[in-house]
């Protein structure tokens, strides 16, 4: 007899499934500190978006899911690569334009993929990988398999035409997908205010697409995989999609050129008391699962996982100028020649 | 051989292929319940179930991001657009994500979907609704383009389209549909690259596909009967991949090369062909390549006017006519 | 001092006006009549799509506007146009491809035009026209006119992007704007709960976009006015856009080429049973307004101004070869020459 | 006179237009409080108050549709997309009704708009980021296009555009944002439809625009430099329309031709060059035309990869080698 306590205790992680959270989120910040000094040096190009602030989002949600789910997002994606276990090497390769990049080097900062990881990206168009989503979900209805999607995007991208078509169509198909709204509170230098009619988001999608909509706390990674397991066990019931809103905040600019002007600096500290790092940390050193020492080694051990995967990523070999011919099309061409 | 319509060779290709491999499903407006706005897709959802065809509603960003979505995790969708002129709100869909997303994942997926529809002006449904979207398509490398003229030609490149795993624009148009030609009974499947000589001749190439291959026949025939002319109608059938080598063979035989499409005439398919011919056959051409396309107009809606902006045989002979110092 | 029920009573017609709305719709339904016969005969080309049953829907809210206000529909817009002012001769001239026509020969049935009643069209791409409209409510704002937008649109388009970001964006500028949702339950072929994953239409857009949505009778006229009337008081009022759905019903085929196999003769006759015409009709006898002798009358009066509009647009000259080439654009082209 | 960026050519040309008429304004993603993504309209939301510059959603559909609402009423916005790469969720919009509800009207309509931003590959985007629309916008009449290549040049290609009549599609290039030249003080305005000679040559005819034309004008000065060539190079400034006889009159003097263009090569402008000059100067070529565009393929993040698809002086060196038959 399943009580609704007993289902919350089932949906508890366990202390060392939390401490590995903790030590994804230190990879992604520290992944991402090297990726601002190489993009200083140039060893990155194109726009380059950070996720800092936003770890617990991708991390917690993330260890709700099961690997054969799938995962797609935006071009604020390397918190979802990393969480979704896509080796730092492929992904560092990948913003130096390597050929072994997980990309093979055609995506960049922006178009992470890793097919094995059933991750899909990694998409810039803002909000052009919704209906993407939707078709992913709609394949593991068409299969009835046992599978959710879980589809991230920004609180700007909500404004896009096709967001509302890819919630309509999953809310009317009832397909098995959880929309991660990551409210950060800005697109670009647009804060959601000036953006969105309604800017409480959770409330955009109920009468709008029948899609019930909750929002969670994105700065607390216990709180997102609390949430995201449950809305995974709603869609996985069959009884379609649903929305979560994650109130997030990013520390960083929008992209490496942005000055800023649109926040305060009083703004930017308010949130990063918040930090989610630091917030798991304290929850798992109140659980006694760390303390100072642990701490020290983690962070070393990250540290130096991160600085061999930048390392090795240096020496990987560049894509050769034939290179560009190569997949364009997955079957052979027949007598094309331009 | 049975005689079949153009419509009936498209539903019978996307019968047999969806028989054939159960991941194939069709999707769009009305293509279920009504049975097609056009009746392609007559009786499927009685055989396939609604499952397999479904009707979407008129949201076809929506729709055409969730077939790529479904192609993305393996599925092969058919997506059909009741008239690409409705495609314009999906181009994002369409032009960017189709054709880059496996580019852009250095190979990771295939993108197995065939967007289809009709393509072309219609009858009088003015401008926002004539669209020929065959050199929009056509100018972006990662996607296939596809343009069949008769029925046999469409149900055996529907169905390698199908098979295909990349994404096909197949482009077809309300004025064929009711064309007959007798099809096999057996199966075929016709090849991508090929261009088809619909009519061979030595006196000048016409390079047509889809509808424009229709008038471009027309044409030839009419210069056959009055001035004896034998003129080569070179049907491309596919635009990407395009058969440049069976146009260079004809025009170095022929020595005279007309383009022929229903689109508008700028940075169009034709044009492009006449830059490749112009460049490849610079020392056989004794004529410069001439182009028959739409006016360069919006389409208008009054029936004197549309018939005047859009190409027909007239104007194609013509051009025959100019292109070949023909004197009449 | 103005109490709700003086404010409802001065929202009231007199019924005058209300014979008035009677003739339009009167004029509307004949015009299609002759319209689907010429249809068949050939005379007119291209799509046609008949407003027959929706007649209250133009009519009622049309009449609760002014002159300058904006008016911007999709190609269903037989009814508006002529619930516009615009003269019968010109439309026939326009369905038969004339030079005459109200644009010109140049749009057909979908894109009925007439600058000079502010009415911006008939527009066949679903959806595209309401971000349209959105921008001249915008004008109305910028030049803080005393105006508003009427923009009509069907079920089946909210399911369109465009419908979403002009929601939005009127949403956030609290644009002047009434976005009037003919719900004639069928978008083609498939019905409203097969289309949208919230078929309740008037829920759809105040959670979403902060816009208030009422649902009125759209075979009352009556009804239809007042509603609109409070609308446009609303707008006036610097409140912002607001959202009516009429749920009305076409009694005709889609466009003139539907079997209409997805609905039953029952269903047809359950609706034309609350046909808007005899509605108001019955309304106006009630009050005295109109007795079997006026109702003649006024028939035959109607089905003479068609017919004789009708005879003249078949006189009217067919436009030349060469106007093809005539109001591409505004402003003299300079050297090109192609 | 004042040295000035390109971006700030942009900048005065839409301050002084908004100063001129109360009814230009300017709206887009960032350009008030941001002062415009790529800075291109700094100060302006100081200037002229957030009525008249004002930030959108990211909502481009909407807010092109927005734009072209309140030109059918009279008002002239200026629409800025980041990046034309995000007008393809707006083509419906920018295709379909800018172009042709005037038309469809029968003239009932002005529609005073100008479309403007970047567009081109920018620096290792990827794929969906690296569109030029040139081929795309300039295929379709009823829309002006416009494609300056300096600071003089954009600047009074602007203030014509925003007094222009017409839907106008204004192309910049990220990379040519920070050029400088001279620009006089005193007002003017540069007509469309009218090439403008950058360089006078009589050895070959180079055909470029936009950011083409500052790689074209590098490999004339390299040829020059090194082979002693005289290459013309023709910049179109407008695409539409189109100064055909200026193309016509150059290649005739010079017997060669080369085209240009910083996007995909097929369907493209440069073919729509090909086309027509292969028509009108077919007796006064001396070699066929030569197209240099982007290699046919998505463009990639990888830096070499980019360079190797994207256009550079070098291989527009190689084409007008090739096109002369010179030996080196
Ligand atoms: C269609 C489109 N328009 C504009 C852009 C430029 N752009 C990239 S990210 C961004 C802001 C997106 O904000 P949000 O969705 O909140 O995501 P966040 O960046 O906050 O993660 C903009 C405007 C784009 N990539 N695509
Ligand atoms: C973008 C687009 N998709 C499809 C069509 C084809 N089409 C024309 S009308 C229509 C149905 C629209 O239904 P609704 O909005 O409810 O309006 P109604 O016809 O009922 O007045 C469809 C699918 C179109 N014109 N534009
Ligand atoms: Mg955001
Ligand atoms: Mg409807």
């Amino acid at each position: 007899m399943s009580t609704v306590a007993e289902k919350n205790q089932k949906l508890e992680p366990a202390v060392t499934q939390m401490v590995d959270w903790y030590r994804q989120m230190l990879v992604i910040r520290q992944f991402e500190l090297r990726c601002s000094q190489s993009y200083q040096q140039q060893k990155v190009g194109g726009f380059c978006h950070l996720y800092m602030g936003q770890e617990a989002v991708a991390v917690g949600s993330l260890a709700a899911l099961r690997p054969s789910d799938y995962v797609i997002t935006a071009y604020r994606d390397h918190g979802h690569a990393i969480a979704r276990g896509t080796g730092l090497t492929a992904l560092f390769a990948e913003l130096y334009g390597r050929a072994t990049g997980c990309s093979h080097g055609k995506g960049g900062s922006m178009h992470f993929f890793d097919r094995g990881k059933n991750f899909f990206g990694g998409h810039a168009i803002v909000g052009a990988h919704i209906p993407l989503a939707v078709g992913m979900a709609w394949a593991v209805k068409y299969r009835a398999e046992d599978r959710v999607v879980a589809c991230f995007f920004g609180d700007g991208a909500m404004n896009q035409g096709a967001f509302h078509e890819a919630l309509n169509l999953a809310g009317l198909f009832k397909l098995p997908i959880i929309f991660v709204a990551e409210n950060n509170q800005y697109g670009m230098g647009t804060h959601v205010d000036r953006a969105s009619a309604v800017p409480d988001l959770k409330l955009r999608t109920g009468d709008a697409y029948g899609i019930d909509g909750k929002d969670v706390d994105g700065m607390d990674c216990l709180a997102v995989y609390r949430m995201t397991r449950a809305a995974a066990e709603y869609c996985r019931g069959g009884n379609g999609a649903i929305f979560l809103e994650a109130k997030t905040y990013r520390y960083r600019g929008h992209s490496m050129s942005d000055p800023q002007k649109y926040r305060t600096k009083e703004e930017l500290a308010r949130y990063q008391e918040h930090d989610p790092i630091g917030r798991l940390e304290e929850q798992l050193k109140a659980r006694g699962a760390l303390d100072e020492r642990k701490i020290e080694a983690l962070r070393q051990e990250v540290h130096a996982a991160v600085e061999a995967a930048h390392h090795q990523a240096e020496q990987e070999p560049w894509p050769q100028p034939d290179d560009v011919w190569k997949d364009v099309y997955a079957n052979p061409f027949g007598p094309y020649q331009l | 051989m049975p005689l079949i319509q153009f419509r009936e060779a498209l539903n019978q290709a996307m019968c047999e292929e969806m028989q054939r491999d159960p991941e194939v499903f069709l999707i769009g407006e009305e293509v279920a319940e009504y049975d097609g706005a056009y009746k392609v897709s007559r009786g499927m959802l009685a055989k396939f179930g609604p499952q397999r065809v479904v009707d979407m509603p008129i949201s076809e960003c929506g729709f055409a991001g969730l077939g790529l979505g479904a192609a993305l995790v393996g599925l092969r969708p058919i997506v059909e657009f009741m008239t690409f002129s409705f495609s314009l709100v999906a181009l994002d869909q369409l032009l960017n994500n189709a054709p880059k997303i496996r580019y852009m994942s250095g190979g990771q997926f295939k993108l197995p979907i065939v967007f289809r529809g009709i393509s072309g002006p219609g009858r009088q449904l003015a401008a926002t609704h004539a669209w020929s979207v065959d050199a929009l398509c056509t100018h972006v490398p990662g996607l296939k383009v596809v343009a069949p003229s008769c029925p046999y030609d469409a149900k055996g490149l529907l169905k390698t389209a199908i098979r295909d795993d990349d994404p096909v624009v197949f482009l077809e148009s309300e004025s064929m549909y009711t064309l007959r030609q007798e099809v096999p009974e057996q199966e075929y499947l016709l090849p991508f690259g090929q261009a088809d000589i619909k009519r061979p001749g030595g006196d000048c190439t016409v390079v047509a596909w889809g509808q424009s291959c229709v008038i471009a026949l027309e044409a030839a025939e009419q210069l056959h009967r009055e001035n004896g002319l034998e003129v080569e109608v070179v049907d491309l059938r596919t635009l990407r991949p395009l058969d440049l080598s069976r146009i260079i063979q004809s025009v170095r035989r022929t020595g005279y090369c007309v383009t022929v499409e229903e689109g508008y005439p700028t940075c169009s398919v034709g044009a492009e062909i006449a830059a490749l011919v112009q460049e490849k056959c610079f020392d056989d051409l004794d004529h410069a390549v001439v182009r028959v396309a739409s006016l360069d107009v919006p389409m208008p809606y009054s029936k004197p006017l549309q018939e005047h902006v859009v190409p027909d045989a007239r104007r194609v002979v013509q051009a025959i006519q100019q292109a070949t110092y023909f004197q009449g």
